[in-house]
């Protein structure tokens, strides 16, 4: 198979059960058949399909011109991505956990995100970095970081995250189409959420924030993994009669002012959910951009409900670390509400 | 004129034989050998008897870790040879800096079962004490390891003590840029370490010829101005011969050895992993029949060192350390969520005692919750997380978790 | 001169004008001087003495075995100086420049600061990484980075930035007596700046912020390179009537909350000044944290007065980037003054 | 048994000569030559030209920047034969990856004297049009740009077209583990690329000694398995016979090949270092007696190619040059601050369209005061920085910047 062959157009399929993983499975499918530019490689994302089998059946579609194993190295997966991108392809490359993107630190930080700055946009580099993050799999050290602050830190990047299969589908395939390079960061511990899905599927643009619940009393933001325990703790604070609004950011990078802030205005108080550290986690600037924008709608500080600022722990002790709808709620209990 | 021509730098040849000293038959090697001479007797005796229990353990792991008393557990099976010659070419003060891959090598340097598995059991992320073992943390981030062993090595080397250090390495991690560098700058620094790679020919799912183009791992040594060994990795023997070599060079002001051990994973590369995705079970009988015991094995009885009674005993010692390690791996797991805060920082932090006391505060209150819902149990208040919780929790050690990879 | 061997104790100087290079210069030799464990290596920082000849005449008096050139790879620098420090050396490294680090971030983020937690205390990582951070030099790209969010986001880093050359010698020597690993950013602006020293100097501990000048109208918190500014800012503003606070981090990790809490509640309002981007910066976590602790204390949201969300432009643009005293008088004048 | 006794794998040899066509005092090398024949006088003429303009070129920069006219300037006096024999051997559809140190490799493909100093001078971080020139950025981080050649050149492959591409880079950069990724990546893919150092034996300040253990930097291809060539980098026709066959084989599918150029770097790494502090004038001195455009001169002279007035039409083109760089560095510098926000991404931000306006109404307001600051001259209002601005300024081209490095 050649990168110019052609294969079917993308049609309608009838609803089906997909878990996230299926979804961003098909999503890499879809998009490879529709633009034959499409390229993906990686460590084990060939044969095996994947560590989460989230390209499982791709090198047996689309062999081995244009689905790889490359060489185990990051640097050089990210590295020869941005030359392939200029060169008019574009590679969507997988980092196995997110503490293994660390040694494509510099060319994510110093090239993926500024090439098309340094050439005055005559070089894009349309390439998409997964990342599968987050905890809660039991997982052994470095395979639960939350990397999301060190992406979001960096101009030119853009970084999303999808919370469910629809929106992993729809915005996967929106972040191969876009332009800019793009971190998609995959909740692992969600891969096996199911959804009834029609495809192909599309929700709201990858760069918008949606309201996933409505509620009157607090705005509750919260991206990729902490979204169900944000609705988890939205159902259950109804029986304690206060209304939680909950807001899945998807987009971290730009941040959806418009919708948040349109939130916190009705609600006038918010909190921030992550499983990252909280010191300088991204929760930090959520908190800081959405009070200096609204600070006069404001009935109480935003709160930061996060993982604690240590390394992420063992699997036997993550569940302390990790943010629960009790905490939360704990969290919320603390504002003074008059 | 074309590059195709040979150049006297690039060395064409088909990849040599690795270096062996008894074959997959179980034969002493007659023919030339490097100048490597067989080990004697009682040497390898010890070797057999390490290697036997250690296969013992690891298989004895693997069947808890199926049964979900461990999250995960990357076996070492079928590379006994490489893992056991590496530790006992070391002298006691020596350092070890091992990867996810070589839980056996820690037992043979006299790791207790429990604290090896603390970590794969998921209670910490290093579970012994690495200076009384003089062994680093199990590595995890592919290669990093490698520059730690080059490092203490120097320091040893400027404090001019005789302390080598030996860097446990797969073939996947010689990619990454870090492997490089760890064997720039030992070869520069002429630094006292030790590379082996075992190439077990897989790096997870991807094969060797995917991973590299070069005749053998060992070449890579030229690069850097060192030199390579190309040992078959399932004789003992030879990588033992090898291996002691390379410890007493590095001792003795020689510098830094690269040794490529070649053998073979014959296990998934974890619990989670599923090799038929990527080789047959052909591939790997194949290479059950080059078994680096059972080799040793054949030669040891064909030399009269291995007998019965000595085969009985060391069945035992295998055996015995298999029930205690179930027993261990049984044990309800002991973990202190408070501790989460103790090892962060030397310095203490005042707003890491305020989280502290925040997450003592929760787990009483969880405490005080659950006590008051077992008195009335129909409270549908209580938060779906907040089972007993003391700040000494004792949990069942089975794991539903899923996914978990080394 | 091997590592055992006996210098002269470090004594007394007579004052003299140091700038802020002389100052870390002084600090390494009389740490080595002092502690026999420390040893330095990088990029250049033998017999050249550091491109910003911060190791200056080191190599001449401690030798080869102290002082040394390492071959030209960051991940090779900190992942040795790792394996030193676990053998019990002292390493103190250079990063040339800020951007030149990101080779080594999975070392420094995996390693260095997961180390101590990871073996329950048993190995400590004694070793400083010496990094010349931000702008205003007329650096080519990639000369002129403010790195500090990625240290700041990562638990078990400490992160400290001096401002002026008496902190630079007083905070070096304690980093490098530090049993923690420390993140040393030195202000590369202000590598000229001079002062008149009588070494060995003892300032403030340096894990705490100080205020340099007391004010009552506004809190203005810089670290590193945007002290100066804010200090002429706070001058400026006299003319027009403004008493401003300036508070000088120093730490950036820890976070001061005591003495910089104090001041804003003193003042009521606040505002953070840093040459790094605003979108994820380290100010964001100012911010945060000093609105969720007092947000009944301020008048108004706290601002941050920053870089803009872009790669760190060319010398002939950076002081378009770069805050200046100007720029932050007006963004105070946007507060509602009641 | 001990590990200093050779092995069939490590090559103990010393260090091999360089490939040469023509020796340090301008004659046609008559022994063996690896096979690689004397490029035809008319070649030579040319490349002996383009070394002259671009050595004029060098040494105006250099000035330039002496006078402060530019934030810093990497020279490659000496390493002229390694730039230009790298760009001849290129077809006008190949890619080339070049570093901070190769701007005479970028003014020999076309690029202009003011696109490529766009980036020292400050202007903006890359002057030219890469897809014009198929010439990616300078690249500043060491060793990064090898991939980008890697991935560009495996892009051609899957794509099944021609192009190939090569990287430049220096001694010090192939420590990196980038350069390690690199040559790993482009073996094992068999990619079109071809990777040029140039060994100008060192990296600012630190000696090849201190950099690296082995022979030479072509040693380093073994260890990929694809072929290395250690080339005396002073003599043109030696580099451009083998970047020419490397190039060539590439595009024919032969894969990768790694190709040194020993050479010496004359001038400071940057205007603002000190070589002083690192090696003395008669080290330099030595490598002045190897210059490469003087043999090649010699050796042209001798065969009759070049006479007094092709030198005179060749002095003129690069006197020329001179003027006209030297003209454009003293034109102003145009920059547009607004510009800042347009390039970062490729989707509209709505943030950055704010810090857009704020920059912009910032500007005018600059430019308000400004003028009423001209009119009542005493003002102290007026803030420090406010000097005249707008949304398009011109500067005084000198900068009293210093501390810049590339
Ligand atoms: C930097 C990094 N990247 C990726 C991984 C994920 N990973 C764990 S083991 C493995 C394969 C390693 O292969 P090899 O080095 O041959 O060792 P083996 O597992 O065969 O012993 C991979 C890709 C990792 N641990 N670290
Ligand atoms: C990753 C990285 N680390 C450090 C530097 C700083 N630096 C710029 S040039 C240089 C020396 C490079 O030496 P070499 O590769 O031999 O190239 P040369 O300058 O001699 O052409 C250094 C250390 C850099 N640019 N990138
Ligand atoms: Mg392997
Ligand atoms: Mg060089």
């Amino acid at each position: 198979m050649t990168l110019q062959s052609m294969a079917p157009p993308v049609g309608a399929r009838p609803p089906a059960a997909l878990t996230m993983a299926a979804a961003l499975n098909a999503a890499i499918q879809d998009s490879m058949r529709d633009d034959p530019t499409v390229v993906l490689f990686g460590e084990d994302v060939g044969p095996l399909g994947g560590v989460f089998r989230v390209t499982d059946g791709l090198y047996a579609e689309f062999g081995e011109t244009r689905v790889s194993d490359s060489p185990l190295a990051e640097s050089g997966i990210v590295g020869t991505a941005i030359g392939m991108a200029i060169y008019g392809l574009r590679p969507v490359v997988e980092m196995q956990f997110d503490a293994f993107s660390y040694p494509a630190f510099e060319q994510i930080v110093s090239h993926l995100a500024k090439m098309r700055n340094r050439t005055r946009g005559r070089i894009s580099l349309p390439i998409v970095i997964r990342i599968p993050y987050a905890g809660d799999i039991g997982g052994v050290e470095h395979h639960s970081d939350s990397s999301e602050a060190y992406w979001t830190a960096t101009p030119g990047l853009t970084v999303v995250s999808p919370s469910n299969p629809a929106d992993a589908y729809s915005m996967l395939r929106e972040a191969i189409a876009s332009d800019d390079p793009v971190i998609f960061m995959e909740p692992k511990s969600r891969y096996w959420m199911k959804a009834e899905l029609a495809l192909p599927v599309q929700t709201a643009p990858m760069n918008t924030a949606v309201v996933l619940r409505e509620g009157t009393d607090v705005t509750l933001i919260a991206y990729g993994p902490t979204v169900k325990t944000a609705l988890a703790t939205a159902e259950l604070a109804t029986a304690e009669g206060l209304s939680i609004e909950v807001i899945d950011l998807r987009s971290l990078s730009p941040f959806d002012d418009a919708t948040v802030g349109a939130s916190l205005r009705k609600t006038s108080r918010a909190a921030v959910v992550h499983e990252a550290a909280q010191f300088g986690g991204y929760g930090a600037e959520v908190a800081a951009r959405l009070t200096e924008r609204n600070f006069f709608h404001l009935a109480a500080p935003i709160l930061r409900i996060t993982g604690f600022d240590i390394p992420y722990p063992s699997p036997k002790l993550e569940e302390y670390f990790l943010p629960t709808p009790d905490r939360i709620l704990a969290a919320l209990g603390t504002w003074e509400w008059s | 004129m074309s590059l195709n021509v040979e150049t006297p730098i690039v060395s064409t040849a088909s990849a040599p034989q690795p270096l062996r000293l008894i074959d997959d038959t179980g034969h002493a090697v007659t023919d030339d050998a490097g100048g490597f001479t067989l080990p004697d007797a009682d040497t390898l005796l010890g070797l057999y008897r390490q290697m036997v229990v250690a296969r013992r353990f690891d298989v004895q792991v693997t069947a808890l870790t199926r049964q979900g008393r461990l999250a995960t557990y990357p076996s070492a099976l079928g590379q006994e040879a490489c893992e056991i010659a590496a530790v006992a070419s070391l002298a006691p003060g020596d350092w070890l800096f091992p990867t996810y891959r070589d839980s056996i090598a820690l037992l043979t340097r006299g790791v207790k079962p429990e604290d090896i598995l603390a970590s794969f059991r998921g209670e910490w992320h290093s579970g012994y004490d690495q200076y009384e073992h003089r062994i680093a943390p199990q590595a995890t981030p592919l290669a990093t390891q490698a520059l730690h062993a080059v490092g203490l090595a120097t320091a040893s080397k400027l404090k001019r003590d005789s302390t080598v250090a030996l860097a446990l390495l797969g073939d996947g991690a010689t990619s990454e840029g870090d492997a490089h560098e760890a064997f720039n700058f030992a070869a520069v620094w002429q630094a006292p370490v030790v590379f082996v790679v075992q190439n077990n020919q897989f790096a997870i799912s991807v094969p060797l010829d995917k991973q590299m183009h070069c005749r053998t791992i060992a070449d890579k040594a030229i690069g850097y101005g060192m030199p390579g060994f190309y040992v078959d990795g399932n004789d003992v023997a030879a990588m033992y011969a090898v291996t002691s070599a390379a410890v007493e060079r590095a001792r003795t002001g020689g510098g830094p050895t690269l040794v490529e051990g070649l053998t073979y994973r014959m296990e998934a590369h974890t619990n989670s992993d599923d090799p038929s995705r990527y080789r047959t079970a052909g591939d790997v009988e194949v290479w059950r029949r080059r078994d680096p015991i059972e080799r040793l094995e054949t030669y040891l009885v064909s030399i009269g060192a291995l007998d019965d009674r000595v085969q009985a005993s060391i069945r035992e010692e295998a055996e015995d350390l298999a029930a205690a390690t179930r027993e261990c791996m049984t044990r309800p797991v002991q973990v202190d969520p408070l501790e989460l805060f103790d090892h962060v920082y030397a310095s203490p932090r005042p707003a890491l005692a305020e989280q502290r006391a925040f997450l003592s505060a929760e787990l009483a209150e969880h405490a005080a919750l659950a006590d008051q819902a077992s008195a009335t149990p129909s409270s549908s208040t209580t938060p779906p997380s907040s089972t007993t919780h003391s700040s000494s929790t004792t949990h069942s050690s089975s794991t539903t978790h899923s996914g978990a990879h080394a």
